[in-house]
């Protein structure tokens, strides 16, 4: 008997240590495990480096968690958006570091830490202020810089279904950073809005097989990010 | 329209309209967000584009009604789309292996630079208390087969857009391939700038006084 | 209009030029696109490069183009199964090149190829005859090997549906190498059983996106390699 | 069964039942074709293993019956198989994410020969006319969580397969964790090779003195 499923967030985020390593899902609202990252402000865990492609909008979610100070830094590609002031504002006091990385070569890094792949080139950023410090080579006369992998003691990630072997489909463009982050951290985390017995996705459609998930939980129906922004909601 | 008031050439919409019409049937493009994103409302008639969003999507669509949205089928700028028939959801990493890998025909962008080596400065006034935010050009730029620049010709104090060297921090080296703005298409060739055509009514002095670098007749 | 079919094997392959470089999809038998590889012996080119994972058996399919001396060079992680002799004894004579590549390996590099990075460093094969005349390095004082991309100028690969957009699903492991020689290919031919119109696939189980795809040609009732073999069939 | 005979030890089918009770329930694992393939058979009742086959499965299954097979549904070493509830295909690229980036959790594989610093030999003989065949097992044992071996303790000519150095080429250095032949199961440590059981009947001078490096006591 397999099972994955974790009755609830609270549970699901319970060793979450001060210092971790989190990748956190989503572009914008689409595909942000609010649930989950709302259980995580609640156990405290400090210091965290957090890896996602955006810091949040308003106070809930993940900017609520930076709100709350726990995290000691952010890797990501667009920490600003429309009604994001937590995070400029921190940045600007010199509270959160910052690693920017293009978009493309963020999903790359994280793949690659997935598929075991330590170090790749690429040719975004070359000749920009991103290549500073960075190892430049020549492939057949044109110029890609060198990018290590990113790994993460955990990832927090939101799903549509998945069954209990941690099978996972996603919804729409809620897809985005979810099945690599799952390849790429220690204990993978995904809320889910359905549950369903092993069988219940096709086989053939399943995005993120149960072999990256460690852990699924069901959230039947999740908090819209925009909807509690648009209301003035703060978190906790 | 006049060739010496404010409101020389092309108006966003014509300019818009007048880039959609180099876009071959068939292509896969990738629309940048603010004037961009209007190139899609002019593509003329009998040609199919397939539109690519970095967040994921191909075969994007215009806006859904009102209420008939879903906040998790959004573009890169963040704003519900719809999906058209044939359209495929991917993740992330295969969504910049498309763009990385030379896949995505053409993609437009606005600017705040371009210089005529065909570097791109748009991501960032490089000012010291701004908060940096590159998303995905910079892969686009990298990866993408044509990228065009949409842009008014100057800035809003009536410093040129087309330059000798950028001053702002770059997007890209030598990557852009042509600009459209209000006063004129213009190519970026390995001699420099070179006017492709002028607006209804503009003339070539008046495009040449208004750029900060050689600008070659056709 | 968008119409990426053709109406047969023969025009699919047409253009394929002698010197080509042709990945060609397939697990043995599993997703060898054996219609496409017969419209090629039939077409002529020579002195192709292949890039699969096996060299295929009997005297059909990939091992009849390598039969018919159509084929310069194989690149592979695997020339050898049973029913398995053309490829051998032609190897044996000197008469074709053959470069061995671990099978993950040889999947990273064309992914790579498709995904526009043109070198990646991988654990696989170190310390190993197969490591010969490759740089490695440490990272975090584990020795990995610098591996370069494969592109190709053609891909032949099968599916079971595609739309007239050239999105793709395959059938059970038959997809193996089908998504990403898609990628890493200048032009690439599908070979289906089913053409449906667009939106006949749902856009959350598509596999390979028809912007990887150029040339769609349905083949209703492909034949089966085994079947063949066993029969004692050749071709042409 | 016999310590001095030709059939001293286990059979097959106990070196694989042996095998099996070493693997936790909920383990992903990779059985390389031949004597490997025999695990399965012995997984203890209560415990559920998923099994990957790098062409593309998880969740496979046991062969079909007869004649309700598909010949698109086969594991790495071509046969047919079946995909069990819960199953998941992927694409080749995708597979070896999984073998290299330490997703699955074992890999039992054959040997020609293990060495006591953990070098495998198991795709070549090396000999100038044999066909060289890598197959997946070079990143198997390089990505897997834990590489076990499952063989005949020496060749059929009585040659020790475990060496003090491989003489065949290598399929990767250092990367087996434990071997189980029908005399014994042997850890390799940092010491060299360690007993960790002897098959019944068997003493443990019996297999040292057909191991052709140093055989530690449990």
């Amino acid at each position: 008997m397999i099972d994955k499923r974790v009755q609830d967030p609270t549970r699901a985020v319970a060793d979450i240590h001060d210092g971790a390593t989190v990748m956190i899902g989503g572009f914008g609202e689409a595909g942000s495990p609010i649930e989950l990252i709302h259980a995580l402000i609640d156990h405290g865990a400090r210091g965290l480096t957090v890896i996602s492609n955006n810091t949040g909008s308003g106070e809930v979610g993940l900017a609520a968690l930076l709100k709350a100070q726990r995290v000691a830094k952010v890797v990501c590609s667009f920490p600003r958006t429309a009604n994001s002031t937590v995070f400029p504002e921190l940045y600007r006091q010199g509270k959160v570091e910052l690693e920017l990385v293009p978009q493309g070569t963020l999903a790359e890094r994280i793949r690659a830490g997935g598929a075991g792949v330590p170090a790749f080139y690429t040719p975004a950023a070359v000749g920009t202020p991103l290549a500073e410090g960075k190892e430049s080579r020549l492939f057949d006369g044109k110029e890609y810089l060198l990018e290590r992998w990113l790994r993460a003691d955990f990832a927090l990630i939101k799903g549509r279904r998945a069954d209990r072997f941690g099978n996972v489909v996603y919804n729409k463009t809620a897809r985005n950073f979810g099945p690599i982050m799952a390849m790429a951290a220690g204990v993978t985390i995904v809320q889910v809005n359905t549950v369903v017995e092993p069988g219940g996705i096709d086989p053939e459609s399943v995005v993120t097989p149960g072999i990256f998930v460690d852990r699924v939980v069901e959230v039947a129906t999740p908090l819209h990010e925009s909807e509690l922004v648009a209301a003035g909601a703060t978190y906790p | 329209m006049s060739t010496h008031g404010e409101e020389a050439g092309w108006t966003r919409d014509e300019m818009a309209r007048r880039l959609a019409l180099d876009i071959p049937n068939g292509s896969y493009v990738n629309l940048g967000i603010g004037i961009p994103e209007l190139v899609a409302r002019f593509v003329p008639e009998g040609r199919t584009l397939i539109y690519h969003t970095e967040n994921g999507l191909l075969g994007m669509g215009p806006s859904p009604a009102p209420d008939a949205g879903d906040p998790e089928l959004i573009n890169a700028g963040k704003r519900q789309v719809t999906a058209l028939p044939g359209a495929a959801y991917f993740h992330h990493a295969d969504s910049f292996a498309m763009i990385r890998g030379g896949h995505i025909d053409l993609c437009v962008l606005g600017a705040m630079q371009v210089a005529c080596n065909g570097d791109l400065a748009n991501w960032s006034t490089g000012e010291p208390d701004a908060i940096p935010a590159v998303g995905g050009a910079m892969d686009l730029v990298a990866g993408v087969k044509s990228v065009y620049v949409i842009t008014q010709h100057c800035t809003k104090t009536g410093e040129p857009k087309l330059v000798e060297r950028c001053t702002y921090p770059l997007t890209g080296r030598g990557v852009i391939n042509r600009v459209y703005t209000e006063l004129a298409v213009i190519d970026v060739t390995p001699e420099g700038f070179r006017l492709v055509e002028l607006a209804p009514g503009v003339e070539f002095e008046y495009v040449k006084e208004r750029t900060a670098a050689p600008l070659l007749r056709r």
